[in-house]
């Protein structure tokens, strides 16, 4: 069982670290894991972007062209990425700052305002978190538990201060997640 | 009275630096936080009146996206000539 | 834009720039050295018979975004490169436009050499005192007790020497006409670097020999600092550490 | 030691100071820097050498100096700045001295991209270098195996007084996985008997590449092929998956190894008998191992990130006794496991030529 | 143009000089030297640029500069200096622009000496350099055919918009043959349309070798396939002698070919059925007139003045179709044909393995 | 030699000079260069804590010379290779032998990069203005108008600008702590020289830093003269181009 | 039909002008000829050669193992090439520098003090020429005439005005060599 | 009394380059034209009585050829000390 998530957004939103604590959290949780990011200066000032590869098997390609979930932070990163999600993928969308709905239908979709929340929780870089949390809360594929210990272990000392508020962010995230997302009819 | 004049930023090229804030000596230029360029950017705006199209902010603009207008005086296009 | 009333610019965006967002960073002066060498182009009509050299750097991309012949040196080539066109098309225009990385560490025999020989090309060197394009590793322009990537206790002069001042180096040789620095961090500096680049196409035009302006430059990403900041920091810092000035101007430049 | 999620370039970094390194020449480049930043901490507060070299240049020729004086030295790049480091490798081959490389290959040629490619594959495994010598290159495929060539890497430079290679692509050095480092190796504590370190007491010692008379350059070369024959009995290594009954073989090395294994893990899924040979050394190249297939295999699908250079190596343990096709992507553009699968469903099908080289074919127009 | 007796070095340099080259920029090295020495006193003189470089890496990459111009140009090394060549080869080559380089072989590795070697085959026929890349590599094995590759260079390079060689061993550049130089040519009239050369009244024109995005890289690494292949179906060059009959097949470039000419024919005047196939363009190589021969050949023997290089080629055209030895020397060390008779000697009854394999395995020892 | 009397010896060859016959033409002074390192090595004694790294020229053979630890660097790269073995024991000598075409021309930017890092070894650097191993080709240092293989028309400056001055050039750096030029061509210079070589050797000896001896020298043979001839010419054309003396001494070395 | 000439000395005594003169000859009479000179710096202040090889066909290999014909002029070149000449081969050796017996008995051996001759000429620098006048009268594989044309058309400019002297030179050889020579009993 | 010297040259190194002659103040050096020495050279040779053990030719010597002997007075073997 494979498990393929690519997260997407502006350069300072913190998307490689969000795949980094879902990486942490999946070997914690004694499974395989990759995450491959972009790289490189085309990514100055542009978008980033990470592909976290979940199994319970050996992972063979550490990318993967049509992903089982996607968190799009940003508008951009929802045009170039909800095209390729596996039917039946999940896609995490930051309504924030998409100002678009969704095309396709033949996903699921969890639309979450997630850096305005993040802005009410205590600034605009916790939106990573709350994406985080919606995805698992949609998407099982860790236990909550995990990702949290993985910040707890995981966040560098400078943020240290910041652990709670992550934490209260991917809380706000699972929790919002099961009340507003939309499933497909 | 002052010399009048005006800037008009392009925002294709403006990356919100704020370079051109601090050097406008009337200080008529902002960072307008409200609005995003395609880019992803703050832009700089012209905020208040008062710009004498001394043209300084054009100066440190690293991206050229500043156009400056004022109203010609003689001294003004003879030192034009000179420049260009 | 159409204009209705063309008289009345004041500034306008240069013609020899191409009219595309750049990929360099806000506020980071690779854009403002790309604009002074695009009004000198324009001024002295240059347009049609100048070739540009970029180097390996963040302006990898200068030849996309300045609006003449153009190639793409490898990392610290440039002046070869420029000598191998010039050689061949004396009676263009060739520059190049370099990073201190690019000119001062891997680039350091060839932009002697060129200096040394005399070769009748322009050399535009931008010093930010960092590796930018790589994220910011320690070159050899890099200020002591300056923290970079590859010097993260600040760099340290009894293992890595003091900080390389080209513009005094070139000057050693007898070979180039113009070497002066100036620096981009402000109007006042902004408008004198015009000043010094003109003049070193301007020496390039009238056959004088081997012309160089280094500027000084900011890299607000890898300093990570905010780019007026970074401006401040090149005023406090660098200035010190690299005078402005004119190292060596023969007879009859000005 | 505990699995840590670690980045390969600062895996492969930490691992060579666990491997007692003792000296590291290098100069940024993309996608191999993480790996000089890395040892520009730890070397420092270890009281070893870090130098950052002004130039891939300098930097080899300052390993060809570390390394005559017996030291542990190593220096890593990526695919341009390997180009110029070559005359210095066959000048420490020439001289017979142990070193390690780390070779963090983007796509090319020229300046090309910093994307992964595996376009250094001639350049690294054929001497890219003038002269005839021969490097033990070693290719890894993920961070652990990464961290453990990088040990080995150093053991067999020594074992052999050779160059050695570890040849990995850009993803490996960028991606992230979860790996073990080995446990602190102390220092090398003797000093070969060939190193000039100026010693007191004996005779003194003169390392050099030149034989100005070609009988007695002849014999140094000898002593490289020797070895070179001597690497070869010892030093093969490769993994297989499904090679038992694999009419359809797989071969791919670094990350198109592990693109390749997710087709055959596909492939097999739909009952196509496809496996996986992926060479880790590839010098000593698994010649042996793919002769054997030969015999049994159906056809060999070569799966490289470049034009096609292992394929000869292929083509040539397999001598002609069966087809071997080959599928690339070039200039850095990393092949989805897809597009691998859709090759053995062609090949299981016995289909047309092969779709890469049917692209070929196509851009002949421009 | 009657007959003159020529030193190679001369030969090619002014044939080039009469093949219309604008600009030569180089540095000085055995034994390629008096080609420099000779474009020194002949370019001013023509007022064609001649420049002695600071080294090898400024003299590639102002080479690079000219050619982007359109101009026709060219630089001259040997064996150490054309690898510090090889990253302005790469990109010149991703850059698709052409450009003659003569490469007068000595023995290697490193300083080596400066005796005829033919250890740079791998280095120039499968892209030393990092990258997918094929220069069109031509191989004199005499004055007059050093000057008629040295003409055909330029053109081929031209016509595929490749970069290429000429690979001469240390001896063709020394020796005197009479040969016959061709007419000069007139300079180049009109400049290709993708030259940067700052011209007006036209769209801006760029060139380089970076394409950040892989696809993108990708493109413009098949247009280079798509010219490798059209080049392979056009460009292949070879000579044989007593190919008709011949039972035990030398093949052998260059020196070693010349080599191998005397002691076939030493052979065949014993009555032993030997032919001798010398290829001209080692890339394209001969594939398909092996191919053939190893339909009808007994067996073959490559004979090179390096480990084995040439001989993979060989290899991969014969398949294992009939057994493949090699004789080879090493370091500088030119083979008299004795030697390689002896081995033909050895061939014709069938003997034990070859000599050369047999020295390499004694060194094995030291 | 076995010697009765030795306190009547006044002068003897080194003993840290092998007894070979050198393959350097009659009366050319690399001979006199390596004499005078090899009596400094014997006066210090260092002979077993030096190692010595020849370069890629007619000195190409200085390992079997002079009888301390040798290597042999690629061409133009004897200070990157000194380096490395300077920054794994410290404590040992290190020094570098190169010619003018070794240091001044490919191998400039590892020259001024050591320098710049006051890498602490010393280099002996001959000038010979020529190329001598390959054949008499122009070199950086050749003087103007001076014939050689590559300038049949004599070395001419607008093409390949003026002689580079080394000792000069790297003095402009921070980096140094000793550069002088000192002359070979007569008996009262080769004492002067001899002093020059051991301070070179005292500077490192002493921590104090990077030091270089740039040493005029003779080419009787590509420059076509015997000798007697060669010495007068350097005297004569040499000197005054490049002048003799101290261009950067720092503190507390004399 | 082809002969293989080594010419041998020190570097001062022209041995590779001698062997170019012999393949302008050859290359003028018609015959297919190479001339490989010993090169680089183990030249300087040593010993030099070159291999002339003319043929009425190609000519393979530029090199021989044991030549037909060995010109010593001085005694490192005899002690280094007397045992390579094939057997029968014709050697001549310069007397003047080297007071050894020849040792073969089993090849042609022209023995003549052509330093010595050349002085009475008109200088050392003659000898080459005395020597291949000698080889000549020997082994003629040339005809003399052939050599005196190949002077006249490649002796450098500057050397011009020792035409003559060259000339009086190559025929001293000759005449010498068939009073002065000793075949082996 | 002017001191007493002699210099003996070792014919294994000495290239007859002739640069000793010329700097010997008193002139005893000279080139022996009648001899080659094993490596094919003219060997400079001590011609005449008066060398007062200067030791320049020493100094000037190339391939450190020459060893120079000579009485010692106590001057000299300080100065002796001083230099070794
Ligand atoms: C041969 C080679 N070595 C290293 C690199 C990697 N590289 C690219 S840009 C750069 C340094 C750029 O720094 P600088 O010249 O200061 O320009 P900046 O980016 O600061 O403007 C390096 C080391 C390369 N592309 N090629
Ligand atoms: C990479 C490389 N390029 C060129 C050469 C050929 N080469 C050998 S020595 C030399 C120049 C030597 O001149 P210099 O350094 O002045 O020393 P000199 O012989 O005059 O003492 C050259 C170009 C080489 N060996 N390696
Ligand atoms: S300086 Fe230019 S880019 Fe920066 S904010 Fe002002 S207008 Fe925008
Ligand atoms: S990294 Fe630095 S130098 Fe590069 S574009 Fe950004 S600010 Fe400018
Ligand atoms: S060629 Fe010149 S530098 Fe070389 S040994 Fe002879 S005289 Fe000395
Ligand atoms: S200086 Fe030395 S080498 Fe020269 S002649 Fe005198 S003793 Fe002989």
């Amino acid at each position: 069982m494979q498990n393929e998530i690519i997260i997407a957004g502006f350069g300072g939103q913190g998307v490689l670290f969000a795949g980094q604590i879902l990486a942490y959290a999946a070997m914690e949780s004694g499974k395989h894991v990759t995450w491959f990011p972009s790289y490189g200066p085309e990514m100055r000032g542009g978008t980033a972007n990470c592909t976290v590869i979940i199994s319970d098997e050996e992972i063979g390609a550490p990318l993967v062209r049509n992903p089982t979930a996607i968190l799009a932070m940003n508008l951009p990163s929802l045009s170039k990425f909800e095209p390729l999600l596996k039917p039946g993928g999940t896609l995490v969308v930051n309504t924030t700052l998409v100002d678009r709905p969704v095309e396709r239908d033949d996903i699921e979709v969890v639309a979450i305002p997630a850096t305005g929340l993040a802005e009410t929780l205590g600034g605009k870089r916790l939106a990573n978190m709350v994406m985080l949390g919606a995805l698992l809360a949609k998407l099982p594929v860790l236990l909550p538990e995990a990702l949290k210990a993985a910040l707890e272990n995981h966040l560098p000392e400078r943020h240290r201060h910041l652990l709670d508020v992550n934490m209260e962010a991917l809380e706000e995230g699972q929790a919002q997640c099961l009340a507003i997302h939309m499933p497909v009819p | 009275m002052p010399a009048r004049g005006t800037i008009v930023v392009n925002e294709l090229y403006c990356k919100g630096c704020a370079l051109c804030v601090p050097v406008c000596p009337p200080g008529v230029i902002a960072i307008d936080t409200t609005r995003l360029t395609l880019k992803g950017y703050n832009p700089a705006v012209l905020v208040t009146e008062g710009c004498t199209g001394c043209a300084v902010c054009s100066v440190v603009c690293p991206d050229a996206a500043i156009t400056v207008y004022r109203d010609v005086t003689p001294r003004r296009e003879k030192s034009l000539q000179v420049s260009s | 834009m159409t204009l209705t009333f063309p008289e009345q610019i004041v500034y306008e965006r240069p013609r020899a720039m191409v009219d595309v967002h750049t990929h360099y960073c806000p506020g980071c002066t690779h854009g403002t050295g790309h604009r002074l060498i695009s009004e000198v182009i324009d001024e002295m009509g240059l347009r049609e018979r100048t070739i540009g050299v970029a180097s390996v750097g963040c302006s990898v991309f200068a030849y996309q975004y300045i609006d003449v012949d153009f190639v793409e040196a490898a990392h610290g080539r440039a002046p070869a490169m420029a000598t191998g066109i010039k050689r061949v098309l004396p009676d263009r225009i060739v520059f190049t436009y370099q990073g201190d990385g690019d000119l001062a560490s891997i680039g350091m025999a060839e932009i002697v050499h060129a200096a040394a020989r005399g070769e009748g090309i322009t050399v535009i060197f931008l010093n930010n005192a960092i590796y930018g394009m790589t994220g910011g590793q320690m070159a050899p322009t890099t200020l002591p007790g300056q923290v970079t990537a590859s010097s993260p206790q600040g760099r340290d002069v009894a293992t890595t020497g003091r900080p390389i001042r080209m513009a005094e180096l070139l000057a050693a040789l007898d070979g180039p006409a113009y070497i002066v620095r100036r620096s981009l961090h402000d109007p006042a500096n902004i408008r004198k670097a015009k000043k010094a680049v003109r003049t070193a196409f301007e020496v390039q035009a009238r056959g004088l020999g081997f012309a160089l302006v280094e500027l000084l430059s900011t890299c607000p990403t890898n300093w990570g600092m905010d780019p007026a900041q970074a401006c401040a920091w090149v005023a406090k810092e660098m200035v010190p550490v690299y005078p402005l000035g004119d190292f060596k101007v023969i007879e009859g430049i000005y | 030691m505990p699995k840590e999620l670690l980045k390969g370039n600062v895996a492969m970094a930490e691992a060579a100071v666990r491997a007692g390194v003792e000296a590291y020449f290098g100069y940024p480049i993309t996608p191999q820097t993480e790996l000089l930043e890395h040892m520009a901490a730890r070397m420092p507060e270890l009281g070893r050498t870090f130098l950052q070299a002004e130039s891939e240049v300098a930097a080899i020729n300052m390993v060809y100096g570390a390394a005559c004086t017996g030291a542990r030295v190593m220096t890593s790049s990526s695919s341009p700045g390997v180009s110029l480091m070559l005359e210095g490798i066959s000048y420490i081959a020439g001289t017979e001295l142990p070193f390690v490389l780390i070779d963090v290959m983007r796509g090319g040629p020229g300046l090309g991209n910093i994307a992964p490619a595996q376009g250094d594959y001639n350049q690294m495994v054929h001497g890219g270098g003038h002269g005839d010598y021969f490097p033990i290159v070693l290719a890894p495929a993920g961070v652990q195996e990464a961290i453990d060539l990088t040990v080995l890497a150093f053991d067999l430079a020594e074992k052999y007084r050779a160059v050695t290679v570890v040849l990995a692509d850009g993803s490996i050095g960028q991606m992230m996985e979860p790996a073990e480092l080995p446990p602190m190796r102390p220092l090398r504590s003797e000093t070969p008997d060939w190193a000039t370190d100026g010693a007191p007491d004996r005779e003194r010692r003169k390392l050099t590449s030149i034989y100005l008379e070609p009988l007695d350059e002849e014999v140094a070369n000898r002593r490289l092929v020797a070895r070179r024959i001597a690497v070869e009995e010892n030093e093969v290594r490769w993994r297989g998956f499904g090679l038992e009954d694999a009419e359809i073989v797989v071969v791919g090395f670094g990350t198109a190894g592990r693109v390749a294994l997710s087709a055959v893990r596909a492939a097999r899924a739909e009952g196509i008998p496809a496996g996986l040979l992926r060479p880790i050394s590839l010098r000593p190249f698994p010649t042996q191992a793919l002769k054997e297939l030969s015999d049994r295999a159906r056809t060999f699908l070569v799966v490289e990130m470049n034009s096609g250079q292992m394929l000869a190596d292929v083509r040539l343990a397999v001598e002609g006794r069966v087809p071997v096709e080959f599928y690339g992507r070039m200039g850095g553009v990393v092949p989805y496991a897809d597009e691998v699968l859709a090759e053995i469903h062609r090949l299981s099908r016995k289909g047309p030529i092969s779709r890469a080289i049917r692209h070929l074919n196509e851009a002949e127009g421009d």
